[in-house]
Parts: C-alpha cells; sequence; structure tokens
C-alpha cells in the first residue's frame, strides 16, 4: 500500500481507520460547509432558491460520487490497486441490469439485486486470477496497468455484444419531490440512500464479521495476517469482491439515469479517485462524505465557475488536501 | 553431540564489473543506424504508425527518466507532452516561429512546469500512489484549463497551417517523406543517449541512489531535492519535445491530444512492459506496444480463416490488444528487457 | 500514393475509405455510419457500377479512429496508402480535421458526412467537402425556424434560455443562434454552459435556465447530456412553450423518445435530418432496418449520401484520378439529396454544401415526426408544447 | 518428534540458501539453532511458516507432510511463527492485535487465552489500548510473541525474539519463552544471544552455509570448544 | 575544544517528548558510548544530530558551527555522518556502487570517486562481495555496508546506531576491530549499542538515557554499577 513518507504522530487515532467515525473531522468539514454555503447565500448574489436548489441537487450527485467510491475505497485502500477499471465495472453492472430487465422482466430493484452476488464473482474472479500476484508483490504499476488493460477489455466487449447504440430501463418509480423548494428527482434520492445503506452494510462487515477483522488485519500488515491464520489471497479475493459488489449497487441504482453506453461509467472513475484520496484510503465514513463534499462543491462551485470550471475548483482542492492533509480526511496518520 | 558433514563453501557472489556506457552508445548507434532504414522495408500505410511508435518511444524514455530512474511515479505526463505540443502550435500560429526553436521553448517551459509541480509534491512528501494521483490531478487540471483558455482556442484546438512546399525550417514535408520518420529517430537517439549518460554520471547515480531509499542518501550529503530536480526537469524536457513534434507531425493539437488521459498511459505503457527504470526498456515496450494495436486491427481486418467469423466486429482489436496488455504485464514482471536482463545474470 | 488510377476507363475497382469511430465512446453512432457508407456502395453496384468507367465496382475500406485524432489520421493515411481515391467521414471535428490534412496533402478528395465544426473549412483545403450545415448555420437557421414557427402559430416567441455544451460546438451554433435571434427580436434570458466530459445531472442548468421565465429553452449538446436536460425539464413545474434542440444529438434520435419517456413528448429539434418525405430514403431505411437490425439514424445517411456524391463524382468525370475526381466533386450539382435539404447538393468555393439546412422535428406519439417546414412535415407541428405544465 | 525437516532445499527465486537440511523438534521440546549471520537460518524458520517455497525434502508437522501449505494453514494445524520483523497490525491497537491473534481459535476461547497472555506479560494488559506501532521494541516483540501464543500453537517458532532488545528485555523475554514451553508448547528458536538461547534449550543445532553441522543438547554445544570459540566469541 | 555541543537539544513528536532537553560536550576523537532503554531516545537523538528531524529546542555546535536545524546532506558534508539502526542499502546497486555514490561526494572526478569507494569496501571486509547486488548481502554484510558509506565520506565524526545488533558473536569481534582503527584514525565515535560486552570495551566515556533524558553519563565501569542503570536497563544479572 502506498505510504506518505510523512512522520507519524503518535497515537493519533486510536480507532481502526477502515471504520473510524472521525467525529472531530466531521464537525469540522460540516462547520467549513455550513460556513461556506452561508456565505454563498449571504454575499453570492443569487437568487436563495437557485442556490437551495444547487445544494439539493449536488448533494444527491454526492450520493451517487459516494456510491461508486464506496466500492473502490476498500480496493484501494486495502488491496492499494489504482483500481482503473472500476468506472468499467459499473458500466458492467448497468448491462447486467439491462440484461436482467429485458431478458426476464424483472423489476429494476430486483435486477439490482441479483446483480450484487454477479458482481462480487466477477470481482472475487478478477483479483484472484489476474491481481494477487501483483498484490502480494506490493507493486503499484503493474496492478494499475492491468486495471487499465481490464477497463478497455470490459468496455470493448460491451461493445461488442450490444453495440454502441444508447439503452435505457424502466424504473418502477419516477418523479419528483420538493425539499424546501428545490426538486429532488426521486430515483436519485433512492440512490442517495443506497450510498448510505451501502456505507452501513460494509461498516457492518468490517466491524462485526470476521471476515471484516481479516481484512482489517490484512490492510494493516499482509504477512502478519498470514501468521495469524488468515488466508490473505482469500482476503483480497473477498475485498474485491466487495468492492466490485457495492459498485453494482451502484450501477443499479443509477441506471434509471443514464444513458447506457459501454463507455457511461467512465466519467466517474476519475472523481472515484480524487473522493477516496481525499475522504482516506479504505475509510469507509470517508468515502460517504468526499462524495457528497465534491457533489456539493462541483455544482455550487459551478454557480460561479460555469462548465469545466468547477472541476478545475474540484481538482484544485483535491491536490490542496494532498499537500495539506495527505492521508485525508478520515484517514489516520501512517 | 553429532557433527555433520560441512557443506560446501558458499559460492562466491557473481562478478558485475563495471561496464562503462561507452558499450551502451555503441549499441546505440547500432540500433539507430539500422532503424534508418526501416523507411526504406516499411509499405507506405505502415509508416504513420512507425511515426507514432517513435513518438511512443520518446514520451517513454522521458518518462522512464523520473519515474524508473527517479523512482517518481508520473501519472501525469500529458502536461509536459500537452505543452511541448501546445507551445509549438501556438507560437508557430501566432507567431511564426520555427517548430525547432518552440521544441527547446516547450522544452524549457515543460521544464519549468515540471519542477514546480514537483517541488511541491515533494516538499509535501508525497510518493507512491498519492504522488502518481497527484500528477494525475495536475493532468487534469492542464486539460480542463486548456479547454477553457481563449488564446489556446479552447476546446477548438490549433492547426497548424499546411505549407504549399516542403521546408526545412517549418519542418514540413510531403505526407509520405521518409524525413518523417528520421526526425523523431534522431530524436529518440539523443533521448536515449541522454539516459545512457545520464545513468552513469554522478548526478544520475545520486538520482537512483535517492529512488532506492531517500533517506540514507540525503545522510550521505546528497542534496536529495536538487537531484530529484534534475531529473524530473530533464524527464520533462524530453517529453515536451515528443509533444511539439507532435503538432508539426498531426498538424492539429486539442486538448484532448495534448493533455488527455490516454496521453500519460501512453507514455507508461510501453515503459513498464519493456522494463520500468531500465536503459532500454522503453525503447522495447515502445516497439511491441506501439504497432501491436495495428498488427491486431491488421490480422482481424484480413483474418485467417478460422476467424473469418470475427471480421468486422466492432470493439474487438481494441478488446484483444487489452487482453495482451494484461498478459503481458502479468507475466513478465520485470518487462520484457528487465526480465531478459535477470535471466541473463543469473 | 501511387495508387490513384490512370484515368482511362478500363477500370475494374474504385476504393473509397471510409474512417469512423468503430470503437471507443462513440462507437455506436461509428458503426451505423460506417454500415451507411457499406451499403451505399453496395447499392451502387447492384445498380451497375459506375458508368463512366465502364461499370466499375466500387470497393469501400474502412478505417477505425477509436475516436481520436491521431489514429483518425494514420487510417487515413493507411486507406489511402492502400489504393483509396476518396475519402468519407468522420463523425468528430478533431478527427476531421486531421483527415482533412491528409486529403490535403494527399491530393485526394475527402466528403465529410457528419463534422460540424466551421473551422473544418476555414483551413483553406481544397480537398475538402461537407454535406450537412455547419454549425453556425446551424444556430442561424435554427433562430430562424423558431421565429417563423412562432409567426405560423401565432405564438410569438420573445425570450429564450440557452443550454449547450461547452466547446467549439456548443459555442459556435450558440453563437450564430444569438445573433440571428436578437435579430429578430429574441432576448436571450441566459446562456447556460456545461462540460460534456462529466456531466450526470441537468437539474441545476435547468433551474438556472428556468429562473429567468422564457418562452423556450433552447439546448444543444449530445445524446447523453440531452437526454438529461430533457428529463430535468419533464421533472420542473415550468411554463415554457417548448424545449427547443438546435443541432441536438438527441431529440431527433430514434431511441429518445423511449429513453426520455413522459419527458420527450413534444419536444422539439431543428437539426439537419433524412428526409422522411423522400421514398428513395424511406427504400434506404428500410433496407437499412432490415439488413443490420438497427435503424438508420440521419448520420448513417448522411454517409450514404457522401458515397453517393462520390460516385456521382466518378461518373461526372470519368475518370478515378483523384485530383479529376475532385474537380468533378466541387462542380457537382447532385438532386433528389437523402437528406432535407434546400435543393440539390451544391458545394461551394470553400466545399460547403450551400443547401444544407436544417429541419424542425418534433416527438409525437413516441415517435420523430418532421413538423417544419410545411414541404418537409410529416406530422402537425404542436406549439406551444405540452411540456409547460 | 512433532516437528521435522528432511533434506529440505530453498531459497530466493533462483539463489538456493538451505541445501538438503535436516532437523526435528520433539514434543515439549525447546531446540535453538545457531550459526553465523547469513547461515540461513531465518530462511529455515520461513520455510517452516510457510512463507517460502521449499524446492526438495520434506517438512512435516505432526506426521503430516507441511511443505509448500500455505501460511495461514499450518496456523490452523497449530504450528505459529513469530518472524524477525515482528508483523504487528501496526495501526490496530493491543488487545485488536491480540484478539486478532486468536483468529483461527474458536471465539469462546479468546478470553481465556488472553488472560494467559497478561499473565505472561503483564505489561501488555497495561496497554491494551495503545496503538502497536507506538510501543517500543520490547514491548512489540512482546507482543508479537502474545500474539502468536493467542493462536494456542502446539509449536513456536521465534526468529531472534531478543533482537535490538535491552539486556534486562533479553533476559525477560527469554525467561518467558521457558515459561511458555512449560505450558506444553514446543518451541524452535533462532537466536544471536547464542549463549543464553543454549542455556534455555533443551537441544540445539549449529547451522552452517543452509546446512546443519552440529547438534546436541544445549549444555553440550555451550561446552563445546568448537562452538564457544566459533559462535559465542570466547 | 569540544568537537560537538549539544544546548538543551530536544525533540517531541506530537505530544510525546522523546528527547527531553539535553546538553552534552563531545572532545573531538573521544569514542563515545550510548546505552539506554528501548525507545529511550537513541536514535531520536542521532536523527537530530544528523539532521533528519529538527530539534524542537536547543542549539547544536559542530566544529564551531552552528548546525541547529540544517538538513542531513548540509550535516553530513561538513563531517558528522550516521548510520541506520535498520540497513537502508540502495537495493538496485552493488556493493561498490552503493560506496561510490558516497565517495562521489569527496571526489568529482568519477575515477577517482571509485578507487576511494574500492579501498573503503576493501578497509570494511567486504572484498569478495564488492559487485554483488546489495539487496542480497547478509546481515552483516549490511552492516559493514553501512559502515563503508558513512567511512567513504571521510567524516570528522560518525554517529553508529547499533552497528553490532543481529552479528553473532564471532562477527562482532572484525567489526570491533574495524571501529577502532577508524577511530584510531582520529575520527570521533559516538556509538548506540545493546551489546555491553562490546559498550565497556570501547566507550571512554557512556550515556545513559532513559525516557529521553540522561540517566547517568560518566566512565563505563562507573555507570554500570549505577542502581538506577541496573533497574532500569541491564537487569539483575548485572549488579
Ligand atoms: N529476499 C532475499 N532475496 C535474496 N537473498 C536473500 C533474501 N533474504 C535473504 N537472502 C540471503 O539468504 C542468505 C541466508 O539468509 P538468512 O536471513 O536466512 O540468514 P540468517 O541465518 O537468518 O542470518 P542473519 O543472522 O543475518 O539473520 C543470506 O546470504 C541472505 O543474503
Ligand atoms: N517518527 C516518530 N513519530 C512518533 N514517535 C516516534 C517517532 N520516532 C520515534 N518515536 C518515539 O520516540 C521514542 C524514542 O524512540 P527512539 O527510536 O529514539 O528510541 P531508541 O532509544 O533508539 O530505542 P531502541 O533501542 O529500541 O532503538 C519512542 O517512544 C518512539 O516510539
Ligand atoms: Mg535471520
Ligand atoms: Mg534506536
Amino acid at each position: 500500500m502506498a505510504i506518505t513518507e510523512a512522520p507519524a504522530a503518535p497515537a493519533a487515532d486510536k480507532r481502526n481507520p477502515l471504520t473510524a467515525g472521525g467525529t472531530r473531522i466531521t464537525l469540522t468539514i460540516g462547520g467549513i460547509a455550513v460556513v461556506g454555503l452561508a456565505l454563498v447565500y449571504l454575499l453570492g448574489d443569487r437568487e436563495p432558491a437557485l442556490i437551495t436548489q444547487y445544494l439539493v441537487s449536488g448533494l444527491l450527485l454526492g450520493g451517487v460520487y459516494a456510491l461508486v467510491s464506496l466500492g473502490l475505497t476498500l480496493i484501494f485502500g486495502v488491496l492499494g490497486i489504482v483500481n482503473f477499471a472500476q468506472g468499467a465495472m459499473l458500466t458492467l453492472s448497468m448491462y447486467l441490469v439491462y440484461v436482467l430487465q429485458s431478458s426476464l422482466g424483472l423489476n429494476l430493484y430486483v435486477a439490482v439485486v441479483l446483480t450484487i452476488p454477479l458482481l462480487f464473482g466477477f470481482g472475487w474472479l478478477v483479483q484472484s486470477m489476474l491481481l494477487n500476484r501483483l498484490t502480494e508483490d506490493a507493486s503499484h504499476d503493474r496492478p494499475l496497468l492491468v486495471t487499465l488493460g481490464l477497463s478497455l477489455l470490459i468496455v470493448n466487449v460491451l461493445l461488442m455484444i450490444f453495440g454502441g447504440r444508447p439503452k435505457s430501463v424502466d424504473a418502477p418509480v419516477s418523479g419528483s419531490i420538493e425539499i424546501l423548494g428545490a426538486l429532488a428527482d426521486t430515483q436519485r434520492i433512492i440512490a442517495f440512500g443506497g450510498a448510505v445503506l451501502v456505507a452501513a452494510a460494509l461498516t457492518l462487515v468490517l466491524r462485526k464479521t470476521s471476515m471484516g477483522l481479516a481484512i482489517r488485519a490484512v490492510a494493516a500488515n499482509g504477512t502478519g495476517a498470514s501468521l495469524v491464520g488468515v488466508n490473505v489471497r482469500r482476503v483480497y479475493a473477498m475485498t474485491f469482491g466487495l468492492g466490485a459488489a457495492s459498485v453494482a449497487v451502484a450501477g443499479g441504482l443509477i441506471t434509471p439515469f443514464t444513458t447506457l453506453v459501454p463507455t457511461a461509467g467512465e466519467q466517474f472513475t476519475t472523481l472515484a479517485f480524487v473522493i477516496v484520496v481525499l475522504g482516506g484510503l479504505g475509510s469507509i465514513p470517508g468515502a460517504l462524505v468526499g462524495g457528497v463534499f465534491i457533489g456539493v462543491l462541483q455544482t455550487v462551485g459551478s454557480l460561479y465557475l460555469p462548465g469545466s470550471g468547477s472541476l478545475i475548483l474540484v481538482f484544485g482542492i483535491f491536490v490542496l488536501i494532498l499537500f495539506l492533509r495527505p492521508q485525508g480526511l478520515f484517514g489516520a496518520k501512517q | 553431540m553429532t557433527a555433520t558433514d560441512a557443506p560446501a563453501a558458499p559460492q562466491a557472489p557473481k562478478l558485475r564489473p563495471a561496464n562503462g556506457a561507452k558499450r551502451q552508445y555503441t549499441f546505440l548507434l547500432i540500433v539507430i543506424a539500422a532503424l534508418f532504414f526501416v523507411p526504406y522495408i516499411l509499405p507506405d500505410s505502415a509508416q504513420p504508425v512507425a511515426v507514432r511508435t517513435l513518438i511512443f518511444a520518446i514520451m517513454a524514455v522521458g518518462w522512464n527518466l523520473m519515474s524508473g530512474f527517479g523512482g517518481m511515479f508520473s501519472f501525469g505526463h500529458a502536461v509536459f507532452f500537452g505543452v511541448g505540443a501546445y507551445t509549438d502550435a501556438y507560437l508557430l500560429t501566432a507567431f511564426g516561429v520555427s517548430p525547432w526553436l518552440s521544441m527547446i521553448i516547450g522544452a524549457v517551459l515543460a521544464a519549468g512546469v515540471g519542477l514546480t509541480i514537483a517541488y511541491f509534491c515533494l516538499r509535501y512528501k508525497l510518493a507512491g500512489s498519492y504522488f502518481a494521483l497527484a500528477t494525475f490531478a495536475f493532468a487534469q487540471m492542464f486539460y480542463l484549463l486548456s479547454q477553457n483558455l481563449g488564446f489556446l482556442n479552447k476546446t477548438d484546438g490549433i492547426n497548424v497551417p499546411l505549407l504549399p512546399e516542403e521546408s526545412w525550417a517549418m519542418l514540413q514535408f510531403d505526407q509520405d517523406s521518409k524525413f518523417y520518420f528520421w526526425i523523431p529517430l534522431v530524436i529518440l537517439g539523443l533521448a536515449m543517449a541522454v539516459t545512457i549518460y545520464f545513468a552513469h554520471s554522478r548526478a544520475g547515480q545520486f538520482a537512483q541512489a535517492i529512488r532506492d531509499d531517500a533517506t540514507a542518501a540525503e545522510s550521505l550529503g546528497i542534496k536529495v531535492m536538487k537531484y530529484r530536480l534534475i531529473t524530473v526537469a530533464m524527464s520533462c524536457a524530453i517529453t515536451a519535445v515528443a509533444g511539439a513534434y507532435y503538432s508539426q507531425y498531426y498538424l492539429f493539437v486539442g486538448p484532448e491530444q495534448a493533455f488527455g488521459i490516454h496521453v500519460s498511459t501512453d507514455a507508461i505503457i510501453p515503459a513498464v512492459i519493456g522494463g520500468i527504470g531500465t536503459i532500454w526498456g522503453p525503447l522495447i515496450g515502445a516497439a511491441v506496444v506501439g504497432p501491436l494495436s495495428e498488427l491486431i486491427a491488421h490480422l482481424l481486418r484480413n483474418p485467417p480463416e478460422f476467424l473469418e467469423f470475427l471480421q468486422g466486429t466492432s470493439g474487438l482489436d481494441v478488446a484483444v490488444y487489452a487482453a495482451l496488455l494484461i498478459v503481458i504485464v502479468i507475466f513478465l514482471p520485470k518487462g520484457i528487457y528487465g526480465t531478459i536482463r535477470e535471466r541473463m545474470r543469473k | 500514393s501511387d495508387s490513384a488510377g490512370s484515368g482511362s476507363d478500363s477500370v475494374e475497382t474504385v476504393t473509397i475509405g471510409s474512417v469512423h469511430p468503430l470503437s471507443g465512446s462513440l462507437a455506436g453512432v461509428g458503426g451505423l455510419m460506417n454500415d451507411g457508407a457499406k451499403m451505399a456502395v453496395e447499392d451502387i453496384n447492384a445498380a451497375g457500377g459506375i458508368e463512366s468507367l465502364g461499370g466499375a465496382q466500387l470497393e469501400l475500406l474502412d478505417g477505425d479512429s477509436q475516436g481520436e485524432a491521431q489514429v483518425g489520421q494514420s487510417e487515413a493515411q493507411r486507406l489511402i496508402s492502400d489504393g483509396a481515391v476518396a475519402l468519407v467521414g468522420t463523425y468528430q471535428s478533431d478527427v476531421t480535421q486531421n483527415v482533412a490534412s491528409v486529403a490535403e496533402r494527399s491530393d485526394v478528395p475527402f466528403v465529410i458526412d457528419v463534422a460540424v465544426d466551421d473551422k473544418i473549412l476555414e483551413q483553406g483545403y481544397k480537398n475538402t467537402f461537407r454535406i450537412q450545415p455547419d454549425a453556425s448555420s446551424m444556430g442561424q437557421a435554427g433562430a430562424q425556424a423558431l421565429v417563423a414557427m412562432g409567426e405560423e402559430t401565432g405564438e410569438p416567441i420573445d425570450s429564450a434560455a440557452y443550454i449547450h455544451i461547452e466547446g467549439a460546438f456548443g459555442d459556435s451554433v450558440f453563437a450564430a443562434f444569438k445573433e440571428e435571434a436578437e435579430k429578430q427580436g429574441i432576448t436571450i434570458t441566459k446562456e447556460i454552459t456545461y462540460s460534456g466530459s462529466n456531466f450526470s445531472d441537468a437539474t441545476t442548468q435547468v433551474s438556472e435556465a428556468l429562473a429567468g421565465n422564457p418562452d423556450i429553452i433552447a439546448v444543444t449538446g449530445y445524446y447523453p447530456d440531452n437526454l438529461l436536460v430533457a428529463k430535468a425539464v419533464g421533472s420542473m413545474a415550468n411554463d415554457t412553450k417548448a424545449v427547443f434542440g438546435i443541432a441536438s444529438g438527441a431529440f431527433d434520435d430514434t431511441s429518445f423518445p423511449a429513453a426520455a419517456g413522459d419527458a420527450g413528448t413534444e419536444v422539439l429539434s431543428a437539426n439537419y435530418h433524412y428526409s422522411a418525405t423522400s421514398d428513395r430514403a424511406a427504400d434506404i431505411r428500410a433496407r437499412f432496418e432490415e439488413k443490420y437490425g438497427k435503424p438508420m439514424e440521419t448520420a448513417s445517411m448522411l454517409s450514404y449520401q457522401a458515397v453517393e456524391v462520390i460516385a456521382e463524382g466518378l461518373e461526372e468525370s470519368g475518370s478515378d484520378d483523384p485530383e479529376e475526381l475532385r474537380d468533378a466533386i466541387a462542380g457537382l450539382s447532385l438532386e433528389d439529396p437523402l437528406l432535407a435539404f434546400d435543393g440539390p447538393i451544391e458545394f461551394g468555393e470553400d466545399g460547403q454544401n450551400e443547401n444544407a439546412t436544417v429541419i424542425v422535428m418534433q416527438v409525437l406519439d413516441g415517435k420523430v415526426e418532421q413538423v417544419f417546414p410545411q414541404e418537409f412535415a410529416t406530422a402537425e407541428l404542436v406549439f406551444p408544447t405540452g411540456s409547460g405544465n | 518428534m512433532i516437528l521435522e525437516l528432511d533434506a529440505v532445499s530453498a531459497g530466493y527465486r533462483r539463489l538456493e540458501i538451505l541445501h538438503e537440511l535436516t532437523l526435528g523438534v520433539q514434543e515439549g521440546e525447546i531446540v535453538s539453532i545457531i550459526g553465523a549471520n547469513g547461515a540461513g537460518k531465518t530462511t529455515t524458520l520461513r520455510a517452516v511458516a510457510g512463507l517460502i517455497s521449499t524446492s526438495k525434502g520434506s517438512i512435516s508437522f505432526k506426521g503430516e507432510p507441511v511443505h509448500n501449505t500455505r501460511p495461514d494453514k499450518l496456523v490452523r494445524s497449530g504450528l505459529v511463527h513469530v518472524s524477525q520483523d515482528r508483523a504487528l497490525f501496526g495501526n490496530l491497537q493491543v488487545l485488536e492485535n491480540l484478539t486478532m491473534g486468536a483468529y483461527t481459535q474458536p471465539r469462546n476461547t479468546i478470553a481465556s487465552s488472553l488472560e494467559q497472555v497478561f499473565d505472561l506479560f503483564p505489561i501488555l494488559k497495561e496497554r491494551r489500548a495503545q496503538r502497536a506501532d507506538t510501543m517500543s521494541g520490547g514491548q512489540q516483540q512482546m507482543l508479537a510473541i502474545g500474539r502468536a501464543l493467542m493462536a494456542r500453537p502446539a509449536c513456536l517458532t521465534l526468529d531472534e525474539p531478543s533482537i535490538g532488545l535491552a539486556p534486562n528485555l533479553v533476559a525477560q523475554v527469554l525467561d518467558a519463552i521457558t515459561r511458555i514451553r512449560d505450558t506444553g508448547v514446543t518451541v524452535l528458536i533462532v537466536e544471536q544471544n547464542a549463549s543464553q538461547a543454549l542455556a534455555i534449550s533443551d537441544r540445539a543445532y549449529v547451522m552452517e552455509s543452509g546446512a546443519i553441522v552440529l547438534e546436541g543438547t544445549g549444555s553440550e554445544l555451550a561446552d563445546s570448544a568448537e562452538v564457544r570459540k566459533a559462535y559465542l566469541g570466547m | 575544544m569540544s568537537l560537538l555541543t549539544l544546548d538543551g537539544v530536544s525533540k517531541s513528536f506530537g505530544g510525546l517528548k522523546a528527547l527531553g532537553e539535553t546538553t552534552l560536550e563531545i572532545p573531538e576523537h573521544e569514542f563515545f558510548g550510548i546505552i539506554g532503554p528501548n525507545g529511550a531516545g537513541k536514535t531520536t537523538l542521532f536523527s537530530v544530530l544528523a539532521g533528519q528531524l529538527a530539534p524542537s529546542s536547543g542549539q547544536m555546535m559542530f566544529d564551531g558551527v552552528d548546525i541547529t536545524g540544517w538538513s542531513a546532506d548540509k550535516t553530513a558534508a561538513q563531517g558528522l555522518v550516521r548510520t541506520f539502526q535498520l540497513m537502508r542499502p540502495f537495493e538496485s546497486m552493488t556493493v561498490l556502487e552503493n560506496v561510490t555514490i558516497a565517495s562521489h561526494n569527496k571526489f568529482r572526478s568519477p575515477h577517482k570517486a571509485r578507487d576511494h569507494a574500492a579501498a573503503v569496501v576493501e578497509r570494511v571486509g567486504l572484498d569478495s562481495y564488492m559487485y554483488a547486488m546489495s539487496g542480497t548481502l547478509p546481515t552483516a554484510g549490511l552492516k559493514r555496508l553501512e559502515l563503508a558509506r558513512a567511512l567513504a565520506l571521510e567524516p570528522r565524526m560518525i554517529l553508529l546506531d547499533e552497528v553490532l545488533a543481529g552479528l553473532v558473536p564471532t562477527e562482532r569481534a572484525p567489526i570491533i576491530d574495524l571501529l577502532r582503527s577508524i577511530h584510531a584514525d582520529g575520527v570521533t565515535v559516538m556509538f548506540v549499542e545493546h551489546i555491553m560486552a562490546a559498550v565497556m570495551a570501547l566507550s571512554e566515556r557512556l550515556l545513559v538515557m532513559h525516557e529521553g533524558r540522561e540517566l547517568a553519563l560518566g566512565l563505563p565501569e562507573e555507570v554500570i554499577a549505577n542502581q538506577q542503570v541496573i533497574d532500569a536497563y541491564l537487569g539483575e544479572d548485572y549488579s
């Protein structure tokens, strides 16, 4: 796993970084966010109703980002793999949902549930067949290239099977509700809920199950884990599988409001990395908060920096945080 | 107490006497001389692929200096390539500056940009994946910036105007001119020569020591930041030259061509496949990867009979390429050259 | 390349190169376009080939640009050195740019089927021709159509908010629209841009557009993002008279009505389009769909048309020499275009088809119908539309 | 013999370090391996623990062949290794490290195992909420041993448990090892502090260049002039 | 005159004071030993002296120059060089190259640097490993390599962090001899060690550290008779 050379502080965070809540950090970010938003409302020179709409949209977009990042934070945090196939796996799960729905006529959400084990298996296979050896060598350039290749492979195989024409799925629910005068799309609210649910589920798995314990041990010291009886390769495969399974939820829940083409997931890969590093490698709450933070930053930022301008802001803040708090918002110092 | 037979004495360690840079220069000369004849052998239709391969090779040689010899894994070499490409296109269209001069200016600019980025990344002690992601973020920022900067024509990009006549000063020849191959070949030769020189120089040795263990190097009196930055500057400058040549050969550069993610990976893939941190790795890697997708596409266009059914499946060539990439990375852990060298040493 | 023909009339096959994105994110449309070109070649061959060349058969070589400019360029070079005497392509402006420079240097005519950027033809290249209207003329024609529709239905349009993709395409369509619209007395209440490479929610853009209470919301962009815009408008209470796409990649696509559902109903789109009133076009579309199992989109029809242009050039010049072919294409007047154009296909000095124009389509009953101008109409225009709810 | 190595060859990549090495440990013994630096002692223990693979020969544990078996399987069968670098979970607490040690054990036995470990190393009880990587060198060594004990090993292999420790800690750790043996655990230990190690060993092997050259009881070897000269520096 | 002077030097990590205010004078050409329990702050002291860590307070003078807050490379160039407790070879390089890296700092000419390095490699007894990749060296070899690299800089003063740890007794003797000869060449030596036999044999003066502070300082025999030292560090066997 990549480790910065920054000197360690003694007993910085006694809790385990994978699930640590980081109350102080949450409060700090919350505080900054509230102050920032207050400034936008007071001095932003835009209609409050419009700002509220941007805020709500940003939160919901953040939910989508968080969904995509949750799986990645496990894969990156525990296995140290810069998984460039994250976006492609997302697309894969979307097509699976599409196939399940169009061939078996399943309800969208039933299809999503069925996709979870499928992607878990896919992730398991990818890790145990392609990546295990590289993970053990602790190399970071080679897994990066393998996942890059994998991403190309998935996208193009999807292209071969489904062609490049856009597809769409039917959602059982649609429409939108109003929050403080701002419109919130129901499907996006469901996706947001999904993000919280996945985060909770992953936290539960990591905290309460013996597999979770093993994952944390492997993250802390692979050899050490094998010396206490953990089958490290299995944990690797399991972790990648869990990461992929979370991606399945993400893909399934965003399918109804995304144009389904073989490259649909790609745009999320980059931001997911930003979010994961921002939140702290391997931190579940970090991915959640980071996702929402980036979503809001990008959306509210676009009030003043339209188009790609707000993305420059996102990357700028990312680099700043890398410099000033390399362990991320929720990461314990190494 | 029982005594067992004493085992054989430990084998003496294999000697590895210094092999001076001379042999490598000689070899380089032979390789470049041999490559000189490539345009006579290749069919016209393959020449663009050969030129593209050379551009990849130059980028990979540049990337390898910083990431292979310097140990600073850059995932944002598009920044330097793009700076070179845009400098050339911009200076040419705005002021009519000769591309040869622009190459130098672009190289200097890219080195400057690289120094700034690397300085901050190193100052804040980013390493490993974090360093890679930081450079990646910078590349994204440059990408977005180039889309928003008016003087770079935003997303439109810049066209290098076509000249009616061939011109050495403006680096333009007939479409099929062999100079389009020979010029990057010479640039590649120079870049390789720089690499060989650097690898054996005092500064290069320091850089490699720092890569292996910065703390130990510093405690031996080596100015860590200085030698790291020297490495970065050279790497960025070489990559920028590749970018400038790109603009001249393709006569067009836009944000995607200059700063796109794939530009960064194009620099990395040949080096990793060939052997990261070795002198010959990037060259070998580029020679393999450059034509690979073309070869696959060619094979699929005119498939042997038993593969007939695959003809015309879109995406297949890229999928095969991706699969091969995965296989090579997994089965040649040290890259092609690195693996061969290891075999020979043992 | 020395493969250019001799000019004699004893040629057996004439090779045309086609460069499109067959893989990558645009593979869907790229594949359709390639198929369109292929089908044109087959149709022409079946009809006896090029008569003036003694019934010479056409052959199509295809190249995959992978959506990348430099790949497109080397593919074009490959096709020419493999004997192509003319090129068609390429859908993307930057790739087209590079292919155009290859065509110029090799003195091979290049007929652009789709690529919108004005700039491509501003290089002064003499070998490049474009069938479709360019970005600025679409913006201008869009504004004119809007005014005319308003007058016809007695619902004058005073204001518009404009949502468009960042970059050359969106910017130039918008600029031309704005200039023309303001001339005609329409105020632009707001210009909202978004980034095409990272766009997964349009609510904010749409709510910002609606904030100025415009009569219509005009939209320019690609398929996924315009779909998002349509859906966002559909979900918000508003009293605009219509959503009006100009050069929109989505609104007149056959898959749009199903994908957008209710939100797509009565959405308008000003765009170049295959001529739904032409029997010839209808026949081609029917056969295409039967053969490839996919509906033939307009882009694909343009590729078909581009091959026809080249074939007609060959016919006129009676030679497969690229330079003679080029001259013939430049002087061409091709009647009965497959697109809803203002007359025959004729290229101006800069290579632009002078009669290229946009028509207005509307999603009605889950189908894209041509509604304006009257001569191309397949259904009755509904205006103002139901999008105000 | 609870643990037996028969003509084992092993090494790194193409480099063979152990050349047909043979040794055995009886149930309930403390056996130590001493030898020059680079003789291959660590390599031997790593091969036994399944951390590197063997190319020739066999290793058996409780009569079953176990060479080239994954480390976690060996742990389940009762063979537990404490490596030279300790391999602790640095960012987990002392208590979590210990609990993790009992990963292969039924949950209801954890409490009693903990008690045993705390008996042996009271400092661990005192510091149970401290992060492992902030503990001092000696404390970390105790934690590593304690974690291994949590797996209720039948046989414990220790690689230089006293390296870099202050003299008083060296004595403490070696003393603890005797007490561990007294609870019925078999111990195979590699030590630089040869004289102290021999003093607590039932039997010992002397290793040279990847093979065993001498074996005997602890006191035999400690008294041998040859060993004293070559390994004890006396 | 003293070569090295520490005046109230301390180092804290966050809330932890790893090294308390330390005041110390080391005369030129002394052989100065340091012992103390694990975590006493010995390595921290070295890191502060050598410039790896900036002191939290205090002042350090070396050879009449104030070196407080200097970076490691500057300190090394000044003639104050350290070795590492956990060996840190440049793994991609041979033994000779490792040492040449250091001698490059003394000699601009590559040939001179090489010859000098080769001589140092021989001096530390690594000649048979001259061209071996440093990563494959056994522990004893790595310890010698650490020494060789430091010596190649021709230091005025050398800080040795547990150069004997991990060595079997027979391997220790030649290193101890080597240290003596280095000292005989006029180099001032400060060393941390847990192996008491060596400590007693080598130190002219001995400092005992405990929890970041000086517990005792004086002649070795006096120091190890100190009851506090026995309690904190040596254990009953030494009483
Ligand atoms: N990962 C490795 N790759 C290559 N060679 C290695 C590796 N680890 C150890 N060696 C070599 O194997 C030999 C035996 O090493 P080992 O660590 O087993 O010795 P040891 O007896 O434990 O010595 P020490 O007292 O130094 O710990 C040494 O020559 C060493 O250099
Ligand atoms: N980078 C650091 N961050 C936080 N605490 C540190 C750091 N380095 C050392 N410490 C702490 O400072 C104290 C002193 O450590 P130091 O390494 O100087 O001990 P030492 O005397 O060299 O011990 P040993 O004999 O075990 O090598 C220890 O408690 C250690 O945990
Ligand atoms: Mg050892
Ligand atoms: Mg220490």
